[in-house]
């Protein structure tokens, strides 16, 4: 995060995908800040680059932005050449950007998303462009604060219902106790009939301490 | 993916690069770009967008200009509001204006919002931030109103309301205070008015008037001047010189056009080999 | 104690030694100030007008301060540095007034306070002092000051965020510099105007002053005070 | 050492220092010409002996409203340790005497020593016993008085401190910030609330004309609009905020209390533009 150039946007953010049997539910907070100004406290970070496969985006809000657009470009040539493409040919256009750009981009990407071989599939795609393919995975400044609660709570198997709450804790836990995070739970469930939305308003998150 | 395309050289040179941070080693700073202040607001209403600017443009502590434009024409349907260098602001929008009048002649077609948006996102994100341009565009298009701030490093938001510039503060204040949705017109624009002036006078780098611009699908209002709270009073003297007032030390009158003889030449084919 | 290996590129750019960010005392706080002696008044004019970066912190903080009944101090630049020199003028001058029996006379003020921004020579106070005042002939007196005590008498000063906007009307206006005619000695309802409008002007162009112009004038009856609006953006 | 006598530094070169001051500040920046600068013999004299600080644990804005008959504050109960809400039960509102609050934003650690600095002069006041004690105004000349002198000692106190109070029948509402900078107005808001919150106010102030229109529950409404908007906005706030009011009945510091947030216009926001 610290590779933010002066005057950047910055994405902050907790973000978090978790694969589950037939899908994957992806979620994220909605604070933009430039410094500790919050330029946009409503921010839509699940950002659709297929039809079933999205990316969460924290990091550089234009370095970001500009990856997954062209990501959703490519995606598009493949998808007329190729047909549908898997969630794994995503992360890997995704790595290549992140890996090759790595001294001008600031990008922390979490790939999710279902394909028709693979079923669903999340892949962590940290600051450096390593990819990494794991069962759930959680990203952002807003992360650090729940390594232990996702640790001590994620168990295999979990169902669709389990999973969204999961989310949903976890990423009231992080913004909570992150600046950089906050505003309103945006979630997304991606299985084979498609995308569907959650949205959490900001005054209706799960409490938990707040002493 | 393919190896990479190669890059179009144009654009601007960086190659002093190395001699600039050569002589920054050596404790020679370099001249900064002044940052303008300036509020720029706009918002969502029932029929369209409203758009609002001051009109103070500033070189450091002093006003350069105490009534300027801030509301950029980007195209029939769109305009754009500019903050940071005035110059950026100017020249980024005049060439997005010109690619979309292109843009039109060849689809034949109205420009849409979005397009001017990756057109403006892409140009900054290729410069780095180093174009200083922090615009709000606002439109509206056959899919309806579309308002977007896109931030000089290359980054895009999308939402119902929003401010820029040194005095966005101050007007995001007063928005997330009173706005709603689906405002009425007279409502919407006493809002951006507010927002403005609470710019206009909490913040030293915006000041004078209230610029508005109302865009709707059937047609486009340039309010310039919406509001003027600040007008200046009258002198308390007129400081006239009577004639004579300035010393003359010396003069001297010479004739401008010295004479001039013409002689006409023998007239030979020219050599054009 | 590193080995050079072919291809590696050898870049001779200077090492940056890292510069420690040091607490910075000072801060600027905006604000003109001037000050017009005339045959037997002398006026001192400031805005009120307390700003940081480009926020406002009050738009009344007053500038000037009546020091006796023939003299008023009047400091732009750091306000703290400000307050805390024109409180320890005011204590100079009570002890004074406990040793003396009476009220210091303008020059002795003024040359005090020279003194007293020259003794912190090596950790200045950052302020623009101008004393306006009526000497011991009851004459108009303005003094001065760089921020460091070097100090000189003078007919008319303007100081502060705007000095560099007024100065060259006084210049014209009150000195008649550059100009023909013959030097009339301007009566009190004069400078005011000029007063006012250099104040008006200077608002009009930079960002630091306006919202209040409190103008002291001093004459043999006493130092009366008179507020003024300015424009506020 | 450097043995190129050129580098040895000139003592009156006019890159050092533009009033020629014995090079104090200005070599800390360069490259260091000679171990005796190194070891910091080359200008014994003036050289800062103290280190200054930076801020650890800090909290975010405060507020302060004058209204007919007394001064209402505010302040969020969080202490961010940068970007972390660390501790969330903090007071930052502390009553001083009977008619006085200081607010404070910025370090903790320095507000916690103020806080028992002023105690402690209160308490003296106290046992003097001679029918006297201090009032708001005085508090505050003293409190600027240690903000200035900690300022001159390059070692500040890294606060912004709000204090508000009524004396002789009259409110008062002034602020003092880190380098010993005092200033008064009807309206105070520190840190972010400056840019945020006083816009608000100052509207407000202007709309009823002047703090004698506005009676308490005025006061309290525009405060709760303008912490709601520092919540949405300041990414160091918390929607856990505690009011203090000062009247000629004394000091009511409230339990802590929240504002409604509006959301729900977020729902049908896609993406960042296509």
């Amino acid at each position: 995060m610290s590779g933010l150039k002066p005057g950047e946007v910055n994405l902050g953010t907790s973000i978090m995908a978790v694969q589950f049997n037939g899908g994957v539910i992806i979620g994220a907070d909605s604070r933009t800040t430039t410094g500790s100004y919050i330029a946009n406290r409503v921010t839509d970070k699940l950002t659709e680059v297929h039809d079933t496969i999205y990316c969460c985006r924290s990091g550089s809000a234009a370095d970001t932005q500009a990856v997954a657009d062209i990501v959703h470009y490519y995606l598009q040539m493949y998808s007329v050449q190729n047909g549908r493409p898997t969630v794994k040919v995503a992360a890997t256009l995704f790595q290549e950007l992140c890996y090759q750009n790595k001294d001008n981009l600031s990008a922390g990407i979490i790939v999710a998303g279902w394909d028709k071989e693979t079923g669903g599939t999340v892949w962590n795609i940290p600051l450096g462009g390593s990819l990494h393919r794991q069962p759930f995975a959680i990203g952002g400044s807003g992360s650090t604060y729940i390594y232990g609660y996702c640790d001590a709570t994620y168990r295999d198997g979990m169902t669709q219902e389990q999973c969204i709450e999961f989310v949903k804790n976890s990423l009231a836990l992080a913004m909570s106790r992150d600046g950089s995070s906050g505003g309103v739970i945006r979630m997304a469930i991606i299985t084979e009939e498609g995308v569907k939305r959650i949205f959490i308003p900001g005054n209706e998150l799960p409490v938990h301490w707040e002493g | 993916m393919t190896s990479r395309l190669p890059q179009a050289k144009g654009g601007f040179n960086f190659d002093n690069h190395v001699r600039n941070s050569a002589m920054d080693g050596k404790g020679l700073v370099l001249p900064k770009a002044t940052k303008t202040g300036t509020t720029i607001v706009g918002l969502i209403y029932k029929d369209g967008i409203v758009l609002g600017a001051d009109t103070r443009a500033t070189a450091g502590p002093i006003v350069a200009d105490k009534n300027c434009e801030k509301i950029h024409y980007l195209a029939p349907n769109m305009y754009c509001c500019g903050a940071g260098t005035a110059a950026d602001t100017e020249m980024t929008t005049a060439l997005i204006s010109s690619q979309l009048e292109l843009h039109r002649l060849s689809t034949g077609r109205q420009a849409r919002v979005v397009t001017a948006m990756t057109l403006l996102k892409q140009m900054l994100f290729k410069y780095q931030g180093q174009i200083g341009a922090a615009l709000i565009l606002g439109g509206v298009d056959v899919n309806g109103p579309h308002l977007y701030t896109i931030y000089p490093h290359g980054s895009t938001d999308k939402l119902p309301y929003v401010t820029m510039g040194s005095g966005s503060l101050a007007a995001m204040s007063v928005f997330e205070s009173r706005f709603v949705a689906d405002m009425e017109r007279e409502e919407a624009i006493t809002l951006v008015k507010d927002a403005i002036e609470a710019g206009i006078f909490n913040d030293l780098g915006s000041g004078s008037n209230v610029d508005v611009v109302v865009i709707t699908s059937e047609n486009v209002e340039v309010l310039r001047n919406y509001a003027r709270p600040n007008e200046r009073g009258v002198k308390e003297a007129s400081y006239k010189y009577r004639p004579g007032t300035t010393r003359v030390l010396k003069s001297s009158i010479r004739d401008l056009v010295t004479k001039e003889t013409i002689q006409p030449t023998s007239l030979e084919a020219m050599d054009t080999s | 104690m590193f080995s050079t290996y072919p291809g590696q590129v050898i870049v001779d750019h200077p090492v940056k030694v890292p510069i420690e960010h040091r607490f910075d005392p000072y801060v600027d706080n905006g604000g003109t100030l001037l000050s017009i002696a005339g045959k037997d008044f002398c006026v001192v004019a400031a805005d009120t007008r307390q700003s940081e970066g480009y926020s406002i912190n009050s738009r009344y903080v007053p500038k000037s301060v009546k020091l006796s009944e023939k003299t008023v101090i009047s400091m732009g630049g750091c306000y703290a540095d400000c307050l805390t020199l024109t409180k320890r003028i005011q204590q100079n001058m009570e002890w004074y007034r406990h040793a003396h029996g009476k009220t210091m006379s303008t020059a002795a003020v003024a040359q005090m306070l020279s003194i007293m921004l020259y003794q912190k020579r090596f950790f200045p106070f950052y302020s623009w002092c101008i004393l306006g005042g009526l000497d011991e002939e009851g004459k108009g007196a303005v003094y001065t000051y760089d921020p460091v005590g070097s100090y000189e008498r003078e007919v008319c000063r303007c100081a502060g965020s705007a000095s560099s906007l007024i100065q060259p009307f006084l210049d014209n206006q009150i000195g008649f510099k550059n100009q023909e005619s013959e030097r009339q000695t301007l009566a009190l309802d004069e400078v005011l105007r000029i007063t006012k409008d250099s104040f008006t002007s200077a608002t009009e162009r930079d960002i630091y002053t306006g919202d209040y112009l409190e103008i002291f004038v001093i004459t043999s009856d006493g130092v009366q005070l008179t507020k003024m609006d300015l424009k506020k953006d | 050492m450097d043995h190129f006598p050129t580098n040895w530094g000139n003592p009156r070169s006019e890159d050092v220092d533009n009033y020629n001051t014995y090079p104090v500040a200005s070599h800390i920046g360069k490259a260091p010409h000679s171990v005796t600068q190194i070891a910091g013999f080359g200008h014994a004299a003036g050289h800062p002996s103290t280190h200054t600080q930076q801020p650890v644990v800090t909290g975010t804005s405060v507020l302060g409203l004058k209204f007919k008959g007394g001064v209402i504050m505010a302040a969020d109960n969080l202490a961010s340790y940068g970007s972390l809400a660390r501790f969330r039960d903090v007071e930052r509102l502390h009553k001083v005497a009977d008619f006085t609050v200081l607010g404070a934003s910025g370090d903790m650690s320095d507000y916690q020593y103020v806080k028992h600095l002023l105690d402690t002069q209160m308490i003296r006041e106290y046992n003097a016993d001679d029918g006297n004690t201090l009032e708001t105004p005085n508090i505050y000349e003293y409190l600027w008085r240690v903000m200035y002198n900690r300022r001159s000692k390059m070692n500040p106190l890294w606060n912004t401190f709000v204090l508000g109070g009524i004396s002789q029948g009259k409110s008062f509402l002034g602020a003092i910030d880190l380098k010993g900078t005092p200033y008064q107005a009807p309206s105070i808001a520190t840190g972010f609330g400056s840019h945020l919150a006083q816009p608000i106010l100052r509207k407000e102030l202007e709309t009823r004309g002047g703090e004698e229109n506005i009676t308490e529950e005025d006061a309290v409404k525009i405060l709760k609009d303008c912490m709601k908007v520092l919540f949405y906005r300041d990414a160091r706030s918390m929607n856990k905020f505690q009011l203090a009011k000062i009247t000629e009945q004394g000091v009511t510091i409230s339990e802590p209390l929240s504002v409604e947030t509006e959301w729900a216009f977020a729902e049908k926001i896609r993406g960042y533009g296509a």
